[in-house]
């Protein structure tokens, strides 16, 4: 899906043991370490290293949508702008929005379009912003499970998070999480997100060739995969605010503002580089 | 495709017939539209079709041009798929550059297309690195009743199907007919409420809440899918359409073939 | 006028009997059939073809005009859009207007500014779509003629309808209705359009070459062509309507929407690929 | 050229005036104002010339620049003409880019040189095929009282005639000037009501119903025309506009010689 | 500054006596003549000449702001729009702004924001238009001290005139008012414009290399400069006026229109190719 | 940049306190906030740096390509600078083209770099009048406290010191650093009312009157300078901000360096 590089040579993705070039099981995700209100400006935010990926997500609102035409007198629009920095691929891209950015901005507007308690908020926006700062495939997953937290983080109602995973196909094997050499030399891809306490899907998209059954089993990977997200979204919204998930959203609607500070935040590990003001 | 809004009332009535599996137009919820298909409509072009689904009405010219390679593809014909969603075709299209409805619209029957590996790309090449065939599908939106992504899409296999190369004219061989291998064809569903239905036309679209097209190829097989809309689908929902997909597909693959 | 494509090269373009290459005499029409009636959406609108060239033209209106600062508080804009397909000539075009088609799409509009009864819609504008799909030469006028039977389709109140027809000169005969190779080897070429009824020019574009008397030459094979094209316009509004267009013209303003269907439609001749309902 | 509307008092006293075959500055219906014309005002142009009608105000620049020569037409030069309607001229001007009136008068204007074939293009080919000296007319609308057409197209006319080619500098022979055969002359007429005259001042343009240019050569020949404006001609108004044209423009083309 | 043309070549800028290419001193401006009143349409216009530049200046305004959401209820808009003709530099300019326009636009209009009564006039903007039709560096100080007097050609109210010069370094002296090629070979260049009455400093930019001290003779350079552009620029309103800036100026707000030409217009010397009714 | 309006009151107390020689978050006047730089943040990228000046946060990232030399500079690389303000950064950021600020911000930065002649931009060519090294500075805005001009010009510092040139990559040798020989720092002040004060944070650049930033090397010489905003300085505050300029350039450039 990510169509930014094609480089055409011939690479071996797996070994005999079936395991992938980055010693993962088919199964396995990558490194995924996610972590909430790194922003200041933002009403919400979150920043999310996923493989090689590194996605920062924020959001405004709900705020007075404008122009004014565009409001809607019934609910709030949900608005998504995914974004690639210029330095985040191989080839620089030039700035500005490209064909494949306003799609997958459609597609995660719309997913969380069903999520977000929109008729509370009657013309206003909802605005998602979602900065792909370094890409290694798979950055609609992360930006998408990263803008979740945001969304959250920025006491906006919803219904769920949404959580994202792609599956994909290699050398006739059907794998979760792709890296950028198995989406590029790989035989299919296809994201997917769903709203883990319904299991609904809300965002699914799928180019190459899957048979019937490798698509059932890329489905079932990736649900199982969604649900591992949902963890590490919580956890890094309980890390933010010593609250848990079921906290936030049984109060809701509406979501009350984070506690401003009253609660310590959470010693941050080491390894980690950026404290809850960084990203 | 940003739709006028439906009155309620006709809203209340096509879910009323949609519950006891009647649809406004008389079809049953797992029954496309008839699909007419004009071939080399447009002299100028180097194949065209002109497909009527229902009344969605599209005419999709394929132009061929001789052009570098990408570098990561040295030895393979470019494509590129442009939809204009022009005004004539219904008053909520307006002029202007592409907006994201047809940009998803282009890059979708791009998709079924490209990943079908429809067209053998590698016979495009002329002189590997320095010179292929490129391959332009563009899409006019004539008269617009609904699901844009499966006319558009037969619109532009039928015309790659009818294809002819030009070479002599650009002195880079004899003429010869687009090397086409794999037949996709598109079929789209979308969900009302709790029901599901193929080939919507433009109130079920305008009231739709969830959308899903589905491209399959003779074996049957996924070429691509795309999920649209706010709403969202159950995960039984999809395998019951994509077993739709498979099945209409079967239907509509011989009215594709020249 | 068709600036699409030059190609250098000696072409003898009439014989010693004065038959040009198609075979046409100097003030023949290629031949033209025009069809009303054929898109649904649009509130009316016209198939034409004429020689090669294929046209087809739409009308929506009157209909609120906006954005709401273009309104008119004293009549109707009267806007075409004239367009050209990518795949309509031998070198692709881009999508999107050019330079051509701007000044094109302005001077159709004026053309008909005149003719349609602004005054009695006031705020609103009729917007004239015309699509080329096949492009040889003399597509303006053959847009500006189908537009205007689309106008009539659409029960667009006129004074009359607006037929035209271009002449020109090719190796220094006065022609009319140039095509393809005749305009681009020909000497000049002289697009024009009138009000049969009144005999008032209300398009006139020229380029070229024309001494005094060969430009009345040419005008004089247009304005006889443009009356054989407002018979043929109104046949196809008499085979749509069953009615003549006078009966149309002296009931309006306001033009009375077509009969839905009570008159059956008239029957296709053979040779004919398109219904009424198709293009 | 989107006018401001003028008062319906205005409208009244300019027809009223025109009806007895005068005019509000004092000419007669057929007279054109006032021409004068600078040449080699801008230094850092190949050409350029400042043309001054009535009040109407107009610097056009020529640049040469050597480039490709269109695949269709690989021995000759290549022409391209822009009109900038800059907010300096007149209120009703606003900056950005060309607008459908600013399109249509670079056109005209084009196509009156480039149709008299005033200069001989095959003599700007250097090098068949590949190289060909490219002239820019750049047309800036520095003060707007009417009759943009026959403003723009005089100093586009005298521009060209003023212009030195820079062969030496870009390295392909020496220096000439452009190879000048016909001298073009536009006048524009515009009708209010029943009434026509010829090149109206902006007071004039405003109220106008229709407007014709006819461009001639030295020999009275028709080289282009352009009908503007919603309303219309008969054919006998068009006859005398094409004399008038061609008498306007006898006086006008020594003015417009170097 | 003026980034249009860089020629790579070694070029001997000043002489063993300290005179420069064109023979000035250190201190010495190029010839400059400006002339108010150069337009009709305008409500104010300037033409200059300084050395090889030829700018032209126009003002419209206090107008009503348009778009609308522009208007500041409290103050009027002072908007400059700087252009250069395409012909006007050596290499062809394609129309419309580029990056360079946009930020000389910007820095122009704030030069003068402050120097303009903008509270008397709510919601209307000061248009400032200035045309650079031959360039030869320094374009944007001759065309901000042209702008200047437009703006009092226009009865705009200001506090005083805003005058404007450059110096820079070539061959390391510190020399005002560079010309294209000092620009191009030279080592810094240090555009500035004051209010004279004040000394403020309303305008200044720099690139290049400058000490402390270099800088601050460059400074004086520019002030001294500009006090004679000052000069320059009342003379031409009291040759246009019969009128000096005082009268003017101390009359202001708000400044009466100019006498509708009771007072004969001065003679103008024969070397002087406009009179006040052409630029 | 185009700021959000300051309450009257917050005006009032900011104003208030630094009559005092006070600032809100308690530094002094003339004392910028704390600098903290992160290298080599993004692998994607040649070199790049994320820095943070208090609460403005921006994250610069270089890519090298091989491109051809101006016609005028045949033996020199090519610098291109460009800011994106994107709506993630501030509620008054809109996405689209760069407005007049992000032009004027980029075009700044990109003068402080150039102007220094950080970068011996000699050693980027390749092969004359051909191939050169083209260096992208792109500077993203993440989170926006105020004061960009120095954020941003602090990234692009300490992003190119770090950066590789990737030459092997491109077969065009070994790969090195890029050969930096000169240290900008930018510095900005700004005046509200009579008082000036460095380094401001949002609040204080949004009540501010005047704006100026001056960009200092290692020898404490001037090598670019822009005044903003609609104030006025004199000429001995002018002196007194290069001053500053020059000592808080010596306090920070040591944090710029790898």
């Amino acid at each position: 899906m990510e169509d930014i590089e094609h480089i055409e040579k011939k690479v071996k993705l797996m070994d005999a043991s079936g395991r992938r070039l980055d010693g993962r099981k088919s199964d396995e995700l990558r490194p995924i370490r996610v972590e909430a209100g790194v922003l200041r400006r933002a009403d919400g935010s979150a920043y999310m290293e996923w493989g090689g990926n590194r996605v920062l997500a924020a959001v405004y609102g709900p705020r007075e949508a404008h122009p004014r035409h565009l409001q809607d007198p019934a609910r709030a629009l949900v608005q998504c702008r995914y974004n690639m920095a210029p330095f985040s691929v191989s080839d620089r891209k030039r700035p500005g929005p490209d064909r494949r950015s306003v799609e997958i901005s459609k597609v995660i507007s719309e997913a969380f379009s069903s999520v977000v308690f929109a008729e509370q908020f009657p013309r206003t926006s909802v605005d998602i912003f979602i900065e792909v700062l370094q890409a290694d495939a798979g950055t609609r997953c992360a930006g998408l499970s990263a803008a979740s937290v945001a969304l959250a983080d920025a006491g906006v109602p919803m219904r769920d998070l949404v959580a994202s995973c792609a599956s994909g196909k290699i050398e006739g094997v059907v794998c979760v999480d792709l890296n950028k050499d198995e989406d590029n030399f790989g035989d299919a891809d296809c994201p997917m997100a769903i709203v883990p306490r319904t299991g609904e899907i809300v965002l699914l998209q799928m180019d190459g060739h899957l048979t019937y059954d490798e698509f059932q089993k890329a489905m079932d990977l990736s649900i199982g995969a969604a649900h591992r997200i949902y963890e590490l979204q919580r956890d890094a919204l309980r890390r933010r605010y010593s609250v848990t998930l079921e906290d936030i959203l049984k109060e809701s609607p509406p979501l009350p503002p984070p506690p401003p500070s009253e609660e310590p935040l959470p010693p941050i590990p080491p390894e980690d580089d950026f404290g809850p003001e960084g990203i | 495709m940003s739709e006028e809004i439906v009155s309620e009332l006709m809203r209340a009535h096509v879910y009323r017939l949609a519950s006891t599996g009647q649809r406004v137009d008389g079809r049953a919820l797992d029954e496309p539209r008839k699909v007419t298909i004009e071939r080399s409509f447009v002299s100028t072009a180097e194949g065209s079709a002109r497909v009527k689904l229902g009344n969605t009405d599209v005419l999709v010219g394929i132009k061929m041009s001789v052009g570098e390679p990408y570098p990561d593809t040295p030895n393979s014909g470019v494509l590129s798929t442009s939809v204009e969603l022009i005004p004539m075709a219904s008053p909520t299209f307006e002029a202007g550059p592409p907006r994201p409805d047809a940009i998803e619209l282009a890059r979708v029957v791009d998709r079924g297309i490209r990943e079908s590996k429809m067209v053998n790309m590698d016979r495009l090449c002329i002189t590997p690195k320095e010179k292929v065939w490129v391959m332009f599908i563009d899409i006019h939106v004539l008269d617009y009743d609904g699901n844009l992504f499966d006319a558009c899409s037969y619109g532009g296999v039928a015309a790659l199907a009818s294809t002819k190369v030009p070479a002599k004219a650009m002195g880079v061989g004899e003429d010869f007919a687009l090397p086409v291998e794999h037949w996709p064809v598109s079929v789209t569903s979308v969900k009302i409420k709790d029901i599901v239905l193929v080939d919507p036309s433009l109130d079920e679209q305008r009231m739709a809440d969830a959308r899903l097209t589905v491209t399959t190829d003779e074996n049957g097989d996924i070429r691509a899918m795309q999920k649209g809309l706010s709403g969202s689908f159950t995960y039984e929902e999809i395998k019951r359409i994509i077993e739709t997909a498979q099945r209409v597909g079967r239907e509509i693959r011989p009215l594709l073939k020249p």
